[in-house]
């Protein structure tokens, strides 16, 4: 059976726009076509970056690289304490903005009852996308470091962090929660829940996607952030147990390869430590997915 | 008079969808609401529960008493209020959640964890709404993926697990083959010994079948209430004799 | 548990009120030395001269953020939002979660690597295709911020693509739409908010973002021009921040670069809230 | 030492020092296993006010103090030397330049390598507005605010990427980064190498100082003045050489 | 016949849903399909216009011509097919735009721009689906804050909008009043001079009323299909008869 049987059959009303039918075929083949292409730009990039990053990291990156500590007597790097450091800041960050932002985000779409103040809060969530890291970095060293008495350190950095990602968290969690349908909280409501009841059981398992994507979109920040960092959590390349890191200058793996690059310009540790992060950042980001499904079962 | 509702106005911004309704609901009888669409039935019927509380742009003024309480006296506890007043809605809204979790939400929420006690329960609510037999190989699926009528019935069981002291059922029966209709009648007719229940229905014969009390909604008034035998047989109004006699319009 | 999300709420506001006096603190005094007209309209950027007098004009810099957050959009928004359709609606399934994945690997790439690999790769390909003198250049930092803002646009609109109701695309489909009108006409307007927030979120990105720019915008205080060699108010701030010597104009003055940032993304969220508000309306 | 030391230092300030800084206190860290350094490496403004208003216990600046740092009651104590290597990608055929005719080619005189028998025009490429190094470059080239360059750039490696990735660029680079670098070429000045001995002895022309800056006449914590010996001592310069910075000939005191 | 059903058989991933399908539909003739909830009537309704595709999870086998044409032949124009084959979905589902776009949504996409022939077509169908005086005063307000039975007479005019050349409706009419009800049945027996309508009821007055052929489906098989009087006054399958005369389950 062709196609032109096809369409030869099923015409009846012929008040159309005569060229109409040849139109509409170009725009789905032009909107096809800008998709794919565009797509197809985007995996370009992302091939060539990625592909970029490990060609160039992954043979630099030893295991004496992974598991030591720089030392500039024997003129090596090791980027071990580094490692520690990253982990240690996404941990304190995301344990402090993670519920922060999901607790705005839920605010704002759940209880809220005056338009005035949810648009003041939406509002400073944008700025604070906005604002540059360095201003962050900045800002966190005078308030933190100078005004809290802090030392550089891992924690002055993570509470920097905190600024920095909690927008992220709250319009992605935010967002979710707006695509879900009301018939759900009113059927729970229903029954008897109480809201937050409601908001527990039936509204963030539904929102358990968007908290996903905003934890990985934050934990990406995180991981990529050097500019805010070198005022608040420092420089140092030295291994510290948690406890003593917080208030010790600890550079996260970020940080290191900032300043192996730009100050020694020690590319090759650079291309390297850009591959760990990049590995590290899909490990993440499984355990994030993984976390995520089981909760939303749950 | 298990409710009792008092000048009750509501405006949707400036829509004003109910007016001056003022109506008795007898304890443990079957009350039925009936009117064009349109009329504010379901409007009326979300007012008793307070569910139009969600709806920021709603104003309502008047009163509503529940076993002496009045319910939008600000220290009415809502929760305690709807647990009590049960809800199934015009469009079948379960839980993205399996059959089961969907039945067990209801329970769960006001502490009922013990596994055999829920077995029981969701067995009970989903053989009294006349779906037992369809889902009960299937209740770890998603509750999504049920026929329309067969989402209908899961919502009248999850209200049922809660075991409300009212039941307020928005055309619950509408998607339904006769014979669930059937069911769900029978099962109405026999709550009534334990419960209030309040149906909007588009059914005459089914009003006229299982309600004692019936209301003529028009427009966002309440045309006339009176015992569902009076009402049908000798109506006081002339809009309600032509409605019935499906003369109107 | 309201009071408790509420305060949760509070909490940007208090960062935002925090980091907005303080910059106002620190950055109003250089202008009151050096007068707002001067500063803001000057077109010469000469803080440390010692042999001539100092200049403090940031218009350079004013304009080349405005020019190089405009152009990153105008190429990252449409890019990054047909890509996330594609991987939302049209994509095989293994192929969506295969973009997705490497979409969130580039969203860790730190800042620095993605200037380290524009000054190697992007900067000498500009300078061979338009032969320049160096291909550090406003259109090579645009190009570099456009990649960096994909992550953001991809991923949290192909979320909120992805929650809008199957039922509304069945109704369209059943009216004999096709699925690319669908996404189009339905979807997307369904989806609008998400996508608003996807674009600011990608905006922020752009403004905000420093350590790469500053590897392959060339960082001189030119007049923007797509083949010149010009410097952003970020890259101003992060490149002299740390040298100026504390107390002296200088610092002060690139404290008010940061007012004037900070300000100026005030305007452009005030500016998008107002648009998606006047959308919103409508319907 | 005799007495174990113990207690904190901190030291605070410019980024270039960081490897100076880096293996004298691991060296010193292992002598003296209780005391723990900090470096924060913030830039030689931050360095010197840290020191200053004592958050920092040394501060660390590359470039000399200005007068009204010294005003306020601060000294400066050179710990290192460090060249200013001139470099050019590795294609660009010149090998040597006078002082004059760099100065020349970075103020916009000279704008073309046909002039030393090249091709294409010179692209040069700087450091920002501050900077330790351009300080150094700009005093010594006698070029201060007439450098015409087409990329100003924050950090030493960019500056090298940057040379390394134009053929007719040239920069200016701390000499102890630009070692065993792929890509680029360190030209010599006036015919003189930019080696260790040429800069210690003052032949290389282009160099600034890695300075110490404490509090004058205060009076430091034993682990501290303890800190500051070591650097300076006889024991300390091959380690500064190793970090790729020069000893100074005649430490001061 | 304008359709024709061979052998059709489909599963919802291991769930036999429709076994055997073979049907021949007439054209300009009312098809009521009956049955018990969830015994696919829905589910074989959206074999027609090929809106299974849109389920990864179903599989189908058979075939259905439709004006001499295989609809699953995979050189098939599904867009074309549908604007020809339109559909009400059982559940009421108008987009989140407002009252005018919904209707115009469909012309639109067929390509008609026209301010003035807009406005006509969505007041045609608006009228025809006995909604406009509802709405007339509304056109530009949010679909979504219409009442129940609103918006399933929106959805009918949205597929009106469009001419389709079959309507398929699913319990298009299970929200609606005895007026409006009315109404559309009136409107579907007037259809049918130019279109071909099948429709999917709960209700056998109804299919009574106004069907001409009639199909009784059960656990997913065609029991039953002929004349619609024939159908009710002497049925041929035992398990037909017992459906209508309600004595079934
Ligand atoms: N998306 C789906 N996924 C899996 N099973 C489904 C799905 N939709 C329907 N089913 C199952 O297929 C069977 C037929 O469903 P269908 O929706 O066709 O019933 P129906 O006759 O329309 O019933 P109703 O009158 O209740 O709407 C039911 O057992 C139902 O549970
Ligand atoms: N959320 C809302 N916002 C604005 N107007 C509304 C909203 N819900 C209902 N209305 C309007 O209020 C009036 C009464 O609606 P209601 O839903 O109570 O009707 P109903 O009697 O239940 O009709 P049906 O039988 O069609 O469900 C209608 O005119 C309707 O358009
Ligand atoms: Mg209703
Ligand atoms: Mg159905």
């Amino acid at each position: 059976m062709s196609k032109t049987t096809a369409t030869t059959t099923i015409t009846t009303n012929s008040d159309q726009v005569p060229f109409f039918q040849v139109r509409r075929k170009l725009y789905n083949i032009i909107v096809r076509g800008f998709l794919r292409l565009t797509t197809l730009v985007t995996v370009g990039l992302l091939i060539f970056m990625i592909g970029y990053i490990l060609i160039n990291g992954l043979k630099h990156l030893t295991i004496p690289m992974l598991t030591t500590q720089s030392s500039y007597i024997e003129d090596t790097i090791g980027i071990f304490p580094n490692i520690m450091n990253t982990l240690y800041m996404i941990l304190i960050s995301m344990l402090i903005a993670l519920p922060l932002g999901i607790g705005a985000a839920v605010y704002l779409n759940e209880y809220a009852t005056n338009r005035r103040l949810v648009t003041t809060i939406e509002f400073a969530a944008e700025t604070l996308t906005g604002i540059p890291s360095i201003v962050f970095g900045l800002v966190g060293m005078l308030v933190f470091i100078h005004l809290f008495g802090l030392k550089q350190g891992v924690l002055a950095g993570s509470l920097t962090l905190v600024m920095i990602i909690l927008p992220t968290i709250i319009r992605t969690t935010q967002e979710s929660l707006k695509s879900i349908p009301d018939d759900y909280r009113h059927g729970s409501l229903a029954l008897g829940s109480g809201k937050w009841h409601m908001v527990r059981t039936v509204v963030l398992p539904s929102a358990m996607d968007g908290i996903v994507t905003g934890s990985i979109l934050a934990i990406g920040r995180i991981v990529g952030e050097s500019a805010a960092l070198l005022f608040t959590a420092g420089f140092g390349l030295r291994l510290n147990s948690l406890f003593k890191s917080l208030q010790r200058s600890s550079a996260s793996l970020t940080v290191a390869l900032y300043v192996y690059v730009s100050e020694r310009g020690e590319m090759e540790a650079g291309f390297a430590i850009a591959a760990l992060l990049m590995l590290i950042t899909l490990l993440l980001n499984f355990a994030a997915t993984y976390f995520g499904n089981k909760l939303k079962k749950r | 008079m298990i409710i009792n509702v008092q000048k009750l106005n509501l405006w949707y911004a400036d829509n004003h969808a109910l007016k001056d309704i003022s109506m008795d609901v007898p304890r443990n009888q079957i009350t039925a609401l009936i009117g064009p669409s349109g009329c504010g039935k379901s409007t009326f019927l979300k007012t008793l529960n307070r569910m139009q509380d969600l709806n920021p742009i709603v104003r309502i003024e008047g009163e509503v008493w529940y076993n002496g309480n009045n319910i939008y006296d600000p220290k009415m506890d809502v929760t305690d209020l709807r647990k009590h007043i049960g809800m199934v809605f015009q469009k079948a809204n379960p839980f993205p959640m399996s059959i089961y979790d969907n039945i067990a939400y209801g329970p769960r929420t006001h502490g009922i964890r013990a596994r055999a006690k829920l077995d029981a329960i969701v067995e009970k609510a989903l053989k009294d709404a006349a779906i037992w037999d369809e889902v009960k190989d299937r209740l770890r699926k998603p509750a999504l993926s049920l026929s329309g009528g067969q989402q209908q019935r899961l919502c009248i069981a999850r209200a049922l697990a809660v075991e409300p002291d009212i039941l307020l059922m928005d055309e619950a029966t509408s998607a339904l083959d006769p014979i669930s209709t059937g069911r769900i009648e029978e099962l109405v007719t026999q709550l009534k010994k334990k419960y209030t229940v309040i149906m909007v229905t588009h059914n005459m014969q089914q009003a006229v079948r299982i309600s004692d009390q019936c209301a003529f909604f028009l427009l966002g008034e309440l045309i006339e209430y009176s015992d569902t035998s009076t009402l049908f047989s000798t109506p006081t109004d002339k809009r309600t004799e032509d409605y019935i006699t499906g003369r109107f319009g | 548990m309201k009071m408790l999300f509420f305060l949760c709420g509070l909490v940007s506001v208090g960062f935002v009120l925090c980091i907005s006096i303080y910059l106002f603190v620190a950055g109003i005094p250089a202008f009151k030395v050096i007068g707002i007209s001067d500063m803001l309209f000057g077109k010469v950027w000469l803080p440390t001269a010692s042999t001539t007098e100092p200049s403090f004009g940031i218009l350079p810099f004013i304009l080349t953020s405005i020019w190089g957050t405009a152009g990153a959009i105008m190429i990252g928004v449409p890019i990054g939002l047909l890509t996330a359709i594609y991987v939302a609606k049209a994509a095989p399934k293994k192929v969506a979660t295969a973009i997705r994945t490497s979409v969130q690997l580039l969203a860790g790439i730190p800042s620095v690597v993605y200037g380290m690999i524009g000054m190697v790769v992007l900067v000498p390909l500009i300078q061979r295709t338009f032969d320049l003198t160096s291909g550090a250049t406003l259109m090579a930092a645009i190009i570099v911020l456009a990649i960096m803002i994909l992550p953001s646009i991809i991923n949290v609109s192909e979320t909120a693509l992805s929650a809008v109701p199957a039922e509304y695309e069945e109704a369209s489909m059943a009216l004999g739409a096709t699925k690319e009108e669908t996404w189009f006409r339905v979807t997307l307007p369904a989806a609008r908010s998400g996508v608003a927030t996807a674009i600011v979120l990608g905006i922020g990105r752009a403004i905000g973002e420093a350590m790469a720019i500053i590897m392959v915008s060339g960082n001189v205080a030119n007049m923007p021009g797509l083949f010149k060699s010009v410097r952003f108010m970020t890259t101003a701030i992060a490149s002299e921040m740390s040298y100026a010597a504390v107390g002296s104009l200088h610092r002060d003055a690139l404290f008010s670069i940061g007012l004037v940032l900070f300000l100026f993304i005030m305007l452009i969220n005030l500016g998008l809230k107002f648009f998606i508000r006047e959308k919103k309306e409508e319907t | 030492a005799q007495e174990a030391l113990s207690g904190s230092i901190a030291t605070d300030g410019s980024t270039s020092m960081e490897k100076v800084i880096g293996i004298l206190s691991e060296q010193f860290m292992i002598d003296n296993p209780d005391v723990a350094i900090t470096y924060d490496a913030t830039g030689s403004g931050t360095g010197v006010a840290a020191a200053l208003n004592g958050t920092a216990d040394i501060g660390l600046a590359s470039r000399a103090l200005k007068e009204e740092e010294v005003a306020q009651g601060l000294k400066s104590i050179v710990v290192a030397l460090d060249g200013i290597a001139i470099i050019v990608n590795e294609k660009c055929p010149v090998d040597n330049l006078t002082l004059q005719e760099v100065a020349d080619i970075f103020t916009g005189k000279i704008t073309s390598w046909k002039d030393f028998g090249g091709e294409g025009d010179i692209a040069c490429i700087g450091r920002e507005a501050g900077s330790g190094t351009r300080d150094g470059f700009e005093s010594i080239t006698k070029t201060k605010d007439a450098n015409k360059l087409v990329q100003e750039l924050t950090s030493t490696g960019a500056v090298i990427t940057a040379v390394a990735s134009n053929a007719s660029g040239i920069g200016y680079a701390s000499s102890s980064a630009v070692e065993g670098q792929e890509g680029i070429k360190v030209l010599t000045i006036d015919g003189v190498e930019c080696t260790e001995e040429n800069i210690a002895n003052g032949s290389y022309l282009i160099q600034r100082p890695f300075n110490l800056v404490v509090k004058e006449g205060a009076e430091l914590p034993k682990q501290v003045q303890a800190f500051i010996d070591f650097m300076l001592s006889e024991e300390a310069a091959p380690l500064v050489a190793k970090a790729g910075a020069v000893p100074p000939a005649q430490p001061e005191k």
